[in-house]
C-alpha cells in the first residue's frame, strides 16, 4: 500500500478480481483429475452447509446443533423427487422451500426460548430426525437410505460427469454464497450482530429479536436444503445416517475452525470438514479419531479465531497503518462528553463473563 | 506515611500506549481522587494497581513494588477494586456476594459483624439479602459492589466511578455511604469519578489526567477553586 | 474495495491449498496403480494386486470394523510371506490392502471409494449397509468390483441389480428363517417375543423368521418390540416382553452391550426364555457368559464360522492358523472380539479362489471368476457350510447352521430342545 | 400394573445413568460457565484406567480410587494447559474445543484400548431384589444410592461451602474473583478437575452395565444435556430428578403411547424441555436469573 490506488484503478480492481475468479473457477474442472474434482464438489456441498450455520450461529449468535437435520431432509426431498422422476428445478424448489418451512416452524417456537435452550431444541432435531427418517420408510427407504443418481453430463457438452456435478456446485453455491454475504454485509447482517451482541439493546432500538432470529434460523434451514440438493448431487445417496447428530456436531467444529461469521471461513470449514477425514486416513487409518481431535485442538489453540483469521492479520495491519498515517482525532472534552470511555470500553467487555 | 506511591506509571493496551506516565501518592488513611475526560486513562490506572493491566514504571504499596504481581494476590495485600460496571456476581444472592468478597478471611466473626456492618451501611441491601445480585437495581448494585469490596478489610479502595448510571440522588447515597465509611474505617481510597464535584465530597486531594498524563494536582480545595479548569476537565 | 480484493485472494489461497493437499493424493494414486500388459484393470501388475477396503475404523462401529480389515489383511498378509498368491493367469502376485475409515458415515464412505477406485483393482470387505450402499450405484457406474463386504442386505446379492456387487455374509432373512425352521419343526407349542433393532438388520431376521413359522401351528408371536442401535437401554423392551409370557425370545441385535444387557434384565425379572441370538452378537466370551446366559435353558444362534474362543476349536488347525496370522500380520494381537474377523479370514480364501480362477488382469474377468465358485470349504468354515457363488440372489455364504450355547461354546444342533 | 411399576423402575435405573453425567456436567458449567462436551470422554478414560489395572490384578475399589486421583490431574491439566486459552473468548470456541477433546480421547482410548467391548466388573451383585412384584438389580440400587451420595454432596458444596461459592464467582464473574482475592486460574484448575473426578465416578459406576467402549457414554450425553437444562443448570438436585424424570416417561411413553414407541421414545426429553422451559425458562429447579441491560 505505498500509494494510494486511483478510482480508475480501483475500479479496475473491483471487477477484475470477480472476473478472475470466474475464468479460474470456470478452467478448473476441465484440467483437474476426477478425484480432485470430486474432493472440490464435496468440499462445496459442506460450505453451503456450513455457511447456513454460520448465517445463524455466526452471525446471529443462536447456537445451533441442528444444521445437520436440514442438509438430510434437502438431500431426502431431493432423492425422493428425483426418484420419482420429478423435474429437476422443481425438486431444486422443492429441497430449499420445505427445509425452509420446517425450519421456520421449528424457529417460531425455539427462539422463543433463549441461549441453552434453543440449542437443546436444535439438539432435538437430527436425533429425533434419524428415527423419524426409519419411520417414514414409505418416503425415505428406512434405514437402506435412498440412492439418486442425477446430474450426469448433458449429451454434447463434452463434458465428464464430475466436471458437470462440480460446475453445476460451483454455480449454485456460488449463487448462494454471493446472496448470503450480500445479505450479512447490508442492512440485515448489521441487524442480526445487533441482536447477537445484546437482544436487549436491539429491543431498544426498535429491533425485535425474535423475529430476526426467526429469519436468521429459516435462511439457514433454506441454505441447509440446499446444500441438501448438492449432497445428493455429489454422493448420489443418503439414509438416517447422513443427519446423525455427530455430524451436527463436526459441522459445528467445522464452521468454528473455519471462522465464525466470516463467509471465507465458511468455505474454509467446509474443507475442513472434507479434508481432514481424508488426510487423517492417510497418515492412519486406524487412528483417525486421534488425529481429528488434536488437527482440531491444534488448529483452534494456535488459531482461536479460526482458519479465517489467517488472513485477517494482514487485512488489520494495512487499516491500522493507513489509521496512522491519517490525522488523530483530537481527544477534546467536548468530542467524547457522554459517550463511554472509548479507549476502555471494549476491554472491560472482554473481561467480563459472556 | 504513604500507602501507595505511583511513579511515571505507564500503560498499553495492545499497540496502544494509554498511560504515558502517571503519578500518584496516596497517604495513610487518606482520599485520592483522579479526575480527568474520557479516555484519559483514569480506570486504567487503577487496573494498573490492581494488576489487571501489565504496566511500566514503580507502582509502591506499603513499601513494596507490587508491579507483575498476579490481582488476587494484591488484592490479599490489602487492594479492594470496585471497578466500572460494578462487576457484582450476577447469579450470587447478595449475601453470598458478601461471602465472597470475605474469601480471604477466616474469622467468622468478625466476617458476621462485617456483613451487619454493610447492612447498616447500605440499608436497601438489608431486604434483598437472599436476592440475586442481578435483581437489584443499578444503585442497590453499586452499594453491593462497594459492600463487598470491604469486606476484604481493605487497606487501600479503588473505586471506579461508582455514580455512572446512578439517578443524582441515588449516587448521592452512595457517596455519603462511603464517606462514612471512610470516616469510621479509615481505609484509604483512589476514587475515579466523572462527577467531580461528587468527588470533592470524599477525596482531599485529587490528579487531574490527560492523554494518560498528569496535567494538575492539588488539594480538594484548591482544584475546586480553579474555573478554568473545572471548566475543561471537571465537566463544569 | 480493499477488502473484496483481499478476501478474493484469501479465497485463491485456500483453494490452491486445498487443491495442493489433494494434488499429493493423485500423485499418490498415478504412483501405485501402473497397469503392465495390455488390457490390465487398474490396480493389477504382473507382481501385485492392490485392494481397497472402507469400513468404520472410529466410532460405534469401529470394533467390528477392525475386524473386517484385520482378517483379510492377515490372511493375504501370510500369503504374500510365502510369496504371494497364484492366479489363474499363471501370474503370482502379491495382494496389497488399502483400508480406510469411513466412521460408519455414508459420504466418508463415497469419499473412500473415490479416492481408492482409480488405484485398487477391487474394494472387498467392508462392513455396513448404508456404508456400502453409499457408492454402491457409482461402483456400477465406474464398473468396479464391490465384492464379499459385510452386509446381510440381499441388494448387494442382486445380480440383476448389482452386477459388480456380492454380498459375502448370509443375508438377514436367512439368518432368521433358519431359526424359524428349527422352531417351527419341534412340535412343541412355542410362544415367541421378538425384539429387533429398528433398521434393514432387525427387520431382515425378522421378514425371515417369520417366513419360516408361518402357517406353523405351534407357534405364536406374542410380542415384538424394536430398539434404536443408540439406545442406552433395553430394560423397558424386556420389561415388556417378559410380562407376554413367551418362552422363546427371537432377539436381533446388532449392538454387543445391549445384547449383554438384555440377558441380565431378563434374569433380574426372572424370565429365562430359550433365547435366540444373531451370528454377530452371539459370542461366547464377549456376550454370554458376561450376559450370565448359562442361566437359560437354552441359547440358539446361527453361524458358518468357527468361533476360536470355543475349547472345541482350541486345537483346530484352521484356527491355529488364523490366530498366528492375525497377530503377526493382522496387527490384531488381541483375541478376535467380533466374528467380523473370522468371516473377513474367510473373505481372504474367497478371494484368493476367484483370482485362481481368473485368466485376464481384468475386473470383468475377476467378476467372472468370482461368481463361480462352488461349494468351496473356506478355511474356518463349520461343517454343512460353504461359499457358493453360482446361485443368484444370494450372498456368497448361502446357508448357516442353527447351534446351541454348551456352556463355553456353540455345537451345530439338528433339532430344537 | 406389575409391568407399569416395572418400567417406572427400569426407568429410574436408566434415568440414573444419565444423572451421573449430568451431575458432572453441572458442577463444571457451575465452575467454569462452559458444557463440557468431552466429560464423557473424559469419564471413560478414567473407567479404562481402572479397568486397565484391575486387570492386571489391583482390587476394584483401589484402581477406581486410583482412577478417582488420575482424574482430577487430568482435569485440571486439561483446565490449564487447553481450556484457559479458551476461557475469556469467545464461548462457542471453547465448546467447540471441548467437541475436539472428546474427539481426541475416544481416539486415545481406541488406540490405547482398542474398540472391542471391555467387560468392567462391579462394586455391586447383579442379584435381583425383588419387593412387590418387582425387581431390581442390587448393581442399579447401588449405582443410583451413589449418584444420590453424590448429588447431596454437590447440592452441599455449592450451597454450603466456601470452595462451592468460590468456584462459582469465578464462573460468573473471573475479574471480580480476583479482586476479591480468588486465586481465579487455581479455582478453574480444581473446578474441571472436580467434574472429572465426579466423570469417573459415573464412568465406574455404569461401565458395567453400558460394558466399557470408548463411545459408552456418546449416547448417555443427549440425555444428560437434555437432564441438565430440564433440570436448571444451577441445581444437583434439580438435574438428577429431571434424569429420573426422562427415564421414566420415556419408558411410559415408549409403552403406552403407540404414536411414540420405542423409536420415537427419544424425543420425550425434548418435548418435556420446550414445554418446561416455556413455563419455567430457568427450567424445573434453576434459580431464577433476571438479566438487565
Amino acid at each position: 500500500m505505498a500509494s494510494v490506488p486511483s478510482p480508475r484503478q480501483r475500479s479496475w480492481v473491483r471487477w477484475a478480481g470477480p472476473l478472475l475468479l470466474v475464468v479460474v473457477l470456470a478452467v478448473l474442472p476441465l484440467v483437474f483429475p476426477e478425484s480432485v474434482n470430486e474432493i472440490i464438489a464435496r468440499i462445496g456441498v459442506f460450505a453451503v452447509a456450513v455457511l447456513g450455520l454460520n448465517l445463524v450461529m455466526g452471525y446471529t449468535g443462536q447456537v445451533s446443533l441442528g444444521q445437520i437435520f436440514f442438509l438430510g431432509l434437502g438431500a431426502y426431498v431431493t432423492a425422493y423427487g428425483v426418484s420419482n422422476d420429478w423435474n429437476i428445478v422443481v425438486v431444486f424448489v422443492l429441497a430449499c422451500t420445505i427445509p425452509a418451512v420446517v425450519g421456520l416452524l421449528v424457529a417460531l417456537a425455539a427462539a422463543r426460548l433463549g441461549g441453552l435452550a434453543i440449542a437443546m431444541v436444535t439438539v432435538a432435531l437430527p436425533i429425533v430426525g434419524v428415527p423419524l427418517a426409519k419411520r417414514l420408510s414409505d418416503y425415505t427407504g428406512g434405514s437402506q437410505g435412498l440412492s439418486a443418481r442425477f446430474g450426469d453430463a448433458p449429451e454434447g457438452t463434452g463434458l465428464y460427469d464430475d466436471q458437470w456435478r462440480l460446475y453445476l456446485v460451483l454455480a449454485i453455491g456460488g449463487a448462494v454464497f454471493l446472496l448470503t454475504r450480500n445479505l450479512v454485509r447490508g442492512k440485515y447482517g448489521r441487524v442480526f450482530a445487533i441482536v447477537k451482541k445484546n437482544e436487549n439493546v436491539a429491543s431498544s432500538v426498535g429491533i425485535s429479536p425474535y423475529r430476526y432470529k426467526v429469519l436468521a434460523f429459516t435462511l439457514a434451514s433454506l441454505i441447509g436444503g440446499v446444500s441438501g440438493f448438492l449432497y445428493m448431487l455429489v454422493i448420489q445417496y443418503t439414509s438416517p445416517e447422513t443427519m446423525s447428530f455427530g455430524h451436527s456436531i463436526q459441522l459445528l467444529a467445522a464452521m468454528v475452525i473455519g471462522g465464525a461469521g466470516s463467509i471465507l471461513g465458511s468455505i474454509l470449514g467446509g474443507a475442513y470438514y472434507v479434508l481432514v477425514p481424508q488426510l487423517t486416513n492417510l497418515v492412519d487409518p486406524s487412528l483417525t479419531a486421534l488425529l481429528q481431535g488434536a488437527t482440531l485442538l491444534v488448529v483452534l489453540f494456535v488459531l482461536p479465531g479460526g482458519l479465517a483469521s489467517l488472513a485477517r492479520p494482514l487485512g488489520r495491519g494495512r487499516r491500522s497503518s493507513h489509521d496512522r498515517r491519517g490525522p488523530t482525532p483530537p481527544i477534546t472534552p467536548s468530542a467524547t462528553t457522554g459517550s463511554g470511555t472509548a479507549a476502555e470500553t471494549p476491554e472491560t467487555e472482554r473481561q467480563g463473563h459472556p | 506515611m504513604t500507602l501507595l506511591e505511583l511513579e511515571d506509571v505507564t500503560a498499553f493496551y495492545g499497540p496502544v500506549q494509554v498511560l504515558e506516565g502517571v503519578s500518584l501518592s496516596v497517604p495513610e488513611n487518606g482520599a485520592v481522587g483522579i479526575l480527568g475526560a474520557n479516555g484519559a486513562g483514569k480506570t486504567t490506572t487503577l487496573r494498573a494497581i490492581s494488576a489487571t493491566v501489565r504496566a511500566g514504571g514503580r507502582i509502591v504499596f506499603d513499601g513494596k513494588d507490587i508491579r507483575g504481581t498476579r490481582p488476587d494476590r494484591v488484592a490479599a495485600l490489602g487492594i479492594a477494586h470496585v471497578p466500572e460496571g460494578r462487576g457484582t456476581f450476577g447469579d450470587l444472592s447478595v449475601r453470598e456476594n458478601l461471602r465472597v468478597g470475605a474469601y480471604l478471611r477466616k474469622d467468622r466473626k468478625g466476617i458476621a459483624s462485617d456483613i451487619d456492618y454493610c447492612l447498616d451501611l447500605f440499608p436497601n441491601l438489608q431486604d434483598r439479602i437472599t436476592s440475586n445480585a442481578s435483581a437489584l437495581s443499578g444503585g442497590e448494585q453499586q452499594m453491593l459492589a462497594v459492600a463487598r469490596a470491604i469486606m476484604s478489610k481493605p487497606r487501600l479502595l479503588l473505586l471506579d466511578e461508582a455514580s455512572l448510571g446512578l439517578a443524582p440522588s441515588t449516587a448521592k447515597a452512595v457517596y455519603d455511604a462511603i464517606r462514612r465509611l471512610r470516616v469510621e474505617s479509615g481505609i484509604a481510597m483512589v476514587v475515579v469519578e466523572q462527577n467531580a464535584n461528587l468527588a470533592f465530597t470524599l477525596v482531599d486531594s485529587a490528579t487531574v489526567l490527560e492523554t494518560g498524563r498528569n496535567v494538575l494536582t492539588g488539594t480538594s480545595a484548591e482544584l475546586r477553586g480553579m474555573d478554568e479548569i473545572r471548566r475543561a476537565y471537571l465537566g463544569g | 474495495m480493499n477488502m473484496h480484493s483481499r478476501s478474493r485472494k484469501a479465497l485463491g489461497i485456500a483453494v490452491a491449498s486445498a487443491l495442493a493437499l489433494t494434488l499429493a493424493g493423485c500423485a499418490r494414486e498415478g504412483g501405485g496403480g501402473g497397469a503392465s500388459g495390455g488390457g490390465a484393470s487398474p490396480g493389477i501388475t504382473d507382481t501385485a494386486v492392490k485392494l481397497g477396503i472402507s469400513t468404520p475404523l472410529s466410532g460405534a462401529t469401529a470394533g467390528p470394523g477392525t475386524c473386517t480389515v484385520a482378517g483379510v489383511t492377515a490372511y493375504f498378509g501370510a500369503k504374500n510371506a510365502e510369496g504371494g498368491v497364484a492366479f489363474g493367469d499363471g501370474k503370482t502376485r502379491t495382494v496389497e490392502i488399502e483400508a480406510l475409515d469411513d466412521g460408519y458415515d455414508p459420504q466418508r464412505a463415497k469419499a473412500n471409494y473415490d479416492s481408492l477406485k482409480g488405484d485398487v483393482f477391487a474394494m472387498t470387505a467392508g462392513l455396513g449397509t448404508p456404508t456400502n450402499r453409499a457408492w454402491r450405484d457409482a461402483a456400477i457406474a465406474d464398473e468396479v468390483p464391490q465384492v464379499l463386504v459385510m452386509t446381510g442386505d440381499p441388494l448387494f446379492s442382486d445380480t440383476e441389480e448389482s452386477p459388480w456387487q456380492l454380498g459375502f455374509v448370509p443375508i438377514y432373512q436367512n439368518e432368521g428363517e433358519a431359526f424359524g425352521k428349527l422352531l417351527a419343526s419341534s412340535g412343541g407349542a412355542h410362544k415367541v417375543a421378538i425384539l429387533s433393532q429398528n433398521d434393514d438388520y432387525g427387520a431382515g431376521y425378522v421378514e425371515g423368521f417369520k417366513s419360516a413359522v408361518e402357517g406353523a401351528g405351534n407357534v405364536q408371536i406374542v410380542g415384538e418390540l424394536t430398539y434404536e442401535a443408540t439406545d442406552t437401554s433395553v430394560d423397558a423392551q424386556i420389561t415388556q416382553l417378559a410380562a407376554s409370557g413367551a418362552d422363546v425370545i427371537f432377539n436381533a441385535m446388532s449392538v454387543t452391550p445391549l445384547t449383554v444387557s438384555a440377558l441380565q434384565k431378563a434374569q433380574q425379572l426372572n424370565w429365562l426364555p430359550r433365547w435366540f441370538l444373531p451370528s454377530n452378537t452371539s459370542s461366547p466370551g464377549a456376550v454370554v457368559e458376561p450376559g450370565g446366559g448359562a442361566a437359560f435353558p437354552a441359547i440358539y444362534s446361527v453361524s458358518f464360522a468357527k468361533a476360536p474362543a470355543s475349547p472345541a476349536f482350541a486345537e483346530d488347525e484352521d484356527v491355529r492358523t488364523y490366530l498366528a496370522a492375525l497377530k503377526e500380520h493382522g496387527n490384531y494381537p488381541d483375541a478376535p472380539a467380533f466374528p467380523h474377523c473370522q468371516w473377513s479370514w474367510m473373505v481372504g480364501a474367497t478371494l484368493e479362489q476367484a483370482f485362481a480362477k481368473m485368466t485376464a488382469p481384468t475386473r470383468e474377468d475377476f467378476m467372472r471368476a468370482l461368481r463361480s465358485i462352488e461349494n468351496f470349504e473356506a478355511p474356518l468354515m463349520l461343517p454343512g457350510t460353504a461359499v457358493s457363488t453360482t446361485e443368484a440372489g444370494q450372498p456368497a455364504v448361502p446357508t448357516v447352521v442353527v447351534q446351541k450355547y454348551n456352556g463355553k461354546g456353540y455345537d451345530t444342533v439338528e433339532a430344537f430342545e | 400394573m406389575a409391568t407399569f411399576i416395572q418400567l417406572v423402575v427400569d426407568g429410574l435405573s436408566t434415568g440414573s445413568i444419565y444423572a451421573a453425567i449430568a451431575l458432572a456436567l453441572v458442577l463444571v458449567h457451575q465452575a467454569t460457565g462452559l458444557i463440557n462436551f468431552a466429560q464423557g470422554g473424559m469419564a471413560v478414560l478414567a473407567a479404562y484406567s481402572a479397568w486397565w489395572l484391575t486387570a492386571r490384578g489391583v482390587p476394584l475399589v483401589l484402581a477406581i480410587l486410583a482412577s478417582i486421583v488420575l482424574s482430577f490431574l487430568l482435569g485440571a491439566a486439561v483446565e490449564r494447559w487447553l481450556m484457559r486459552r479458551f476461557e475469556r473468548g469467545d464461548p462457542d470456541t471453547a465448546v467447540v474445543v471441548t467437541i475436539g477433546l472428546l474427539t481426541l480421547i475416544t481416539g486415545i482410548c481406541g488406540w490405547l484400548f482398542t474398540y472391542n467391548n471391555q467387560q468392567f466388573p462391579s462394586l455391586f451383585s447383579l442379584d435381583a431384589v425383588s419387593f412387590l412384584g418387582v425387581s431390581v438389580s442390587q448393581r442399579s440400587i447401588g449405582t443410583t444410592l451413589v449418584i444420590v451420595v453424590v448429588m447431596f454432596l454437590l447440592q452441599g458444596l455449592f450451597a454450603g461451602t466456601k470452595l462451592g461459592l468460590a468456584l462459582r464467582a469465578v464462573a460468573i464473574n473471573p475479574q471480580s474473583a480476583a479482586f476479591s482475592g480468588l486465586p481465579v486460574e487455581r479455582l478453574l484448575m480444581v473446578g474441571w478437575g472436580l467434574a472429572a473426578v465426579l466423570g469417573a465416578i459415573a464412568g465406574a459406576m455404569v461401565a458395567p452395565q453400558l460394558t466399557l467402549t470408548p463411545g459408552m457414554l456418546d449416547n448417555a450425553l443427549v440425555y444428560a444435556l437434555a437432564a441438565v437444562i430440564l433440570g436448571g443448570l444451577s441445581s444437583p438436585v434439580g438435574v438428577v430428578v429431571a434424569a429420573w424424570i426422562i427415564g421414566v416417561l420415556e419408558n411410559l411413553a415408549a409403552v403406552y403411547i403407540p404414536l411414540i414407541g420405542y423409536d420415537l421414545k427419544v424425543a420425550v426429553p425434548f418435548i418435556l424441555i420446550f414445554v418446561v422451559l416455556v413455563i419455567r425458562p430457568q427450567g424445573l429447579f434453576g434459580r431464577k436469573t433476571v438479566v438487565r441491560v
